[in-house]
């Protein structure tokens, strides 16, 4: 196990779980995360996969409340317990297309996940401040980042960025991930534009394998479909996603 | 080696570790995760005479070693539940109670009786007295002795399953409902349904459950469904099922002192999908370093410095 | 810097942070390890017309995040107290609530009224409403609302000074007496009070309380607290002080949001003497972090999603 | 700090606390631990004083539940947040006259602090077998043990060699800590033959200050005393206590 800082309140664990692996099928999926053995905190914390190589499979995270800045204090040879894989994954990005990815904040895990397998792809990420960033931003290299303050890369959100690169490209298709005001600017623009475009979502779970209808994320509403019976009005996070066509999802 | 087997109304279980419902679907969703028919029983979610879509979210959220979920009793509808689920039922290798949910006393009757006349393996019903009554204002039946009464009443007339009538602990006095569930004609009672709780997220000022309450449920309501189990074993002469807040074996034993004859657990399941089998070894490990006979034994022996 | 003044009535209190009865003493115990003059209140502990012993141990265990309590208001008595305490709180450097405890409405009265003949700088008196009505066959004050507005009505014609009902949290709809308390006369409501529980040690097989019921206090409880807060918020127009688990400041802020002038701190002060003064420091460092001019634009301002 | 098993289930730990040290007063005094942040068990733990050295105090405790468990995991660095020196002393001493100190389970921690002070002590630990004893049966030396099963030192309870050490001496006076049915014991047999004797007692601690009125244990009832008014039935085992005279106190 290993766990390092990446940038600011932004670490890396790696670790073996040969289990979790074999029956792993795609970036987009995620684990279940149980930290400690302690009831204060009952749920585990659904943590995207940011990486697989080997037997050991790599998350990104952000420590933000109590979980998660525990899990920044753990040594290796501590252990921790994981579930999964869980979800669905990003998919159709094989097509040999351009592909656009789009992570911000934490958001950018499954999309540097996704980066390793997608070759003909462009990456952008967008945090607050160079703090936040670990990567550097190299537009050769087809990794753009921004930063709300413009301290390092782009000045701005990610959609200027996402907006000059669909321009750029031929029949493009986006992949996003992260905080729900990003995915909703992504999800206008697609949609006006009519780009196929995936979003990785997130939402509060309590059991992350559909037990607890905890994770409901609400659908787009179709003319002339009767939203009216069950789980035609909301999907499950966990189990139909967390990642959904840009056309099926809406935030509130 | 303890006997666990448990007995309500005619029906033996082979333990009294049951599932909580709503926390562990229809009871076959996660069979790659726990050897369901370990359990004693399983509990299915709430079925109501239409499919329901649930409440808004945000519908769950974490608390001090609890949780608060407004889920809104999202479920297929009794029609499609009998079509999709009662047939995988043949198979499961372990007992079924199906938990009804409805807003009027028709409601829950007609659930009821469209689920007796097919013959399936459910060997009887849990009744979620916690849905607000829409012909008598919005009051909830558990919170009312002669609602509770007649509804158990007309269940009763309707069937010759198991009726396990579930209490709501928002009461001042959850005895007198156990004793119109008795009255009604029960075979047992479940105790506690969640207990009403909110949540705010002081960074943001907004609530954290779409509804504003929800139902606090985890280890956090032990002690409060530990009182209640043990008023309303002394209250009442029909069994008692125990719930709220068991994750380990030693919860469970617990419960059972209190005077439950057996238990379900709930939030446990979302931590560890095979909680209830843990839960069932720990049981074996417990009575075999106390040499107990039979699990039943326990049953309200808690010893009291009073009365 | 934010303004943390608040008001009750006529008072205005320096910062919306109390302490909880039974949890600090009579305000005088722990002057060493906090400086209580810090604190924008003190509330005491239960105080009743003759000396209690309280009840035989145990009578305090420990929950999942939280505890029980079942000290029986051991208390000084009156007499002791008007000569004893009330002396030293000439120079205590903040305000003093005597909470008012008794068994039929003449002795909460008898106390009131013994206090109220004395000059001294106690500025107001919470009513713990949650003891048993001796008279009443043993039903508590607390769970009934004609005897909470009778019992206001008859305290507010004895003073001038603060009167808070203290609400207990076991009842099926709080807001009724809520209403009964403002009706009566009341200053302010204060909830919740402990929530009744049990505890069983599994190993021996005993009740950890000797009375077997006891009091649930602590951070579990905060979810059930800040329900009840939001629902009396909505239900009267008297201020309302919050409590239940509060241990940072953020949970203070959390029950403002919810509709609370101010808080009272309980259980977290058996961690922490000073937890009163660290949650005030915290409050103005979110004050700080928010631009928060006067604290009291919190109180009720939760965003909901519905109504 | 230090943090090392002595015996089945028993640790010793050792840490810098100045301030404490600077308050103490003798053998009998207790702190109050508080392990971890989690909430999930709010309560601190009260553990009487084993030694004091220099700047540092030592405990000694054994492992029961979660608190005291995870006591045993802590490592050199970690921190734990301690009050006191909570509670009242062992008295009288100093006087010269033989002491006979008795200690049961994790009782032997103020026992082995007082026996460091008296010079003209004898010292009998009991406990089940040999794997819970740390020191060695010298009985040259005055340090005698025993054990349910004989494993080590003398077969049986405290009770026998108290007996025989008592009538040993001269005007003996017995100072004890240990589980109540000990303590009961070693009262009920210093009542009878009138030794002077003090009892360091146990009580379930919500705040080991004196606010919360929850370690009460039940005073002697003495003739002609009406035990009717506020703390003359029950005593605060940490602030009145947690040491008291054997005619003091009644165990239920
Ligand atoms: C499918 C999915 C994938 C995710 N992938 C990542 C990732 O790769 N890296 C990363 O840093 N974060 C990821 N998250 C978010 C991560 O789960 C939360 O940041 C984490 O749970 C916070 O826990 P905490 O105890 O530190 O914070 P808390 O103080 O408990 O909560 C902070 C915020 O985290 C969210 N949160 C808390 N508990 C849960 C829960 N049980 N389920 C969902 N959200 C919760 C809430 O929005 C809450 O307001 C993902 C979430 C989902 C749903
Ligand atoms: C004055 C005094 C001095 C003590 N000195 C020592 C000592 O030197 N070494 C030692 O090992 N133990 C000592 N104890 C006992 C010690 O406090 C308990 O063993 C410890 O609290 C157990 O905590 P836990 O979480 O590991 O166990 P838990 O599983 O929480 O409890 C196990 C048992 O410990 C007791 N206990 C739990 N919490 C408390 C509490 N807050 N206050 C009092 N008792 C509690 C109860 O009897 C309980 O049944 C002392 C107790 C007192 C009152
Ligand atoms: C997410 C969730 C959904 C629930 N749904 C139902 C339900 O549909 N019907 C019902 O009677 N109880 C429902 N409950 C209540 C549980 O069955 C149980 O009474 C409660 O959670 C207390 O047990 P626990 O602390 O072990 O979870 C639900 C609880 C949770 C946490
Ligand atoms: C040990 C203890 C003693 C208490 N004694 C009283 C009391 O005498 N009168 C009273 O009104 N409330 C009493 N309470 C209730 C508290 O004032 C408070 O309402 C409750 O503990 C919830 O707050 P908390 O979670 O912050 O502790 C007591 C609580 C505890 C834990
Ligand atoms: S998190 Fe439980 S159903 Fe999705
Ligand atoms: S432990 Fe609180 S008064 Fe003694």
């Amino acid at each position: 196990m290993a766990n390092v800082q990446l940038a600011k309140n932004l670490w890396s664990m790696k670790f073996k779980a040969p289990e979790i692996i074999e029956e792993y099928f795609g970036a987009g999926q995620f684990i279940s995360i149980l930290v400690c053995d302690t009831w204060e905190h009952p749920l585990r914390r659904p943590m995207s996969i940011a990486d697989v190589k080997g037997d050991c499979i790599s998350i990104i995270y952000k420590t933000v409340g109590a979980v998660t800045k525990s899990l920044a204090k753990m040594h290796p040879g501590d252990s921790i317990n994981v579930l999964g894989p869980l979800g669905n994954t990003f998919t159709g990005w094989e097509d040999g297309r351009d592909s656009i990815l789009v992570g911000g904040g934490v958001g950018l895990a499954p999309m540097l996940n996704l980066h390793k397998m997608v070759k003909t792809s462009t990456i952008i990420i967008g945090a607050r401040t160079s703090e936040e960033h670990f990567l550097s931003h190299s537009p050769q290299e087809g990794i753009f980042l921004t930063t709300d303050d413009g301290s390092i890369g782009i000045r701005g959100t990610v959609i200027p960025t996402l907006e000059s690169q669909v321009m750029s490209k031929q029949n493009p298709k986006i992949f996003a991930c992260g905080p729900e005001p990003m995915l909703k600017a992504v999800q206008s623009f697609a949609l006006e534009n009519q780009i196929p475009t995936q979003l990785s979502v997130e939402s509060y779970m309590a059991c992350g394998i559909g037990i607890c209808q905890g994770c409901a994320i609400k659908k787009t509403e179709k003319e002339g479909i009767m939203r009216q019976t069950y789980h035609e009005k909301y999907d499950l996070v966990c189990v139909n996603g967390p990642v959904f066509s840009a056309e099926e999802v809406t935030f509130d | 080696m303890t006997d666990l087997r448990i007995k309500i109304g005619d029906i033996t279980f082979s333990n009294p570790v049951f599932t909580a419902s709503g926390t562990f679907g229809y009871g076959t969703e996660v069979s790659d995760l726990t050897d369901v028919s370990k359990l004693g029983a399983i509990v299915t979610k709430s079925v109501t005479l239409f499919p329901r879509e649930g409440n808004p979210p945000p519908r769950v959220v974490e608390t001090p070693a609890g949780m608060i979920n407004s889920i809104g009793l999202a479920n297929v509808g009794v029609e499609r539940y009998i079509r999709e689920m009662i047939p995988l039922y043949d198979n499961i290798g372990t007992k079924v109670i199906m938990n009804i949910a409805g807003t009027t006393l028709e409601e829950y009757c007609d659930v009821l009786e469209k689920v007796e006349v097919i013959s399936s393996n459910i060997c009887g019903y849990e009744i979620n007295i916690s849905c607000p009554n829409v012909k008598k204002g919005g009051m909830q039946f558990g919170v009312d002795s002669s609602m509770t009464e007649a509804l158990t009443a007309e269940m009763r007339k309707r069937t010759e399953r198991l009726i396990i009538m579930k209490l709501s602990p928002n009461v001042t006095d959850i005895t007198s409902i156990a004793k119109a569930a008795e009255n009604g004609g029960a075979d047992a009672v479940s105790a506690i349904n969640t207990v009403v709780g909110m949540s705010i997220d002081s960074e943001t000022g907004k609530s954290q459950i779409y509804t504003t309450y929800g139902g606090l449920s985890g280890p956090a309501i032990k002690p409060i469904g530990l009182a209640t189990v043990h008023k309303v074993y002394q209250s009442v002469n029909i069994p008692v099922i125990g719930l709220g807040g068991i994750t380990t074996g030693l919860d469970a034993v617990e419960y059972l002192l209190a005077g439950a004859v057996a238990v379900q657990v709930g939030t446990a399941t979302f931590r560890h999908a095979d909680a209830g089998e843990q839960i069932i070894n720990e049981l074996h490990q417990f009575g075999d370093s106390k040499s107990i006979e039979k699990i039943s034994s326990l049953t309200g022996a808690v010893k009291t410095y009073t009365k």
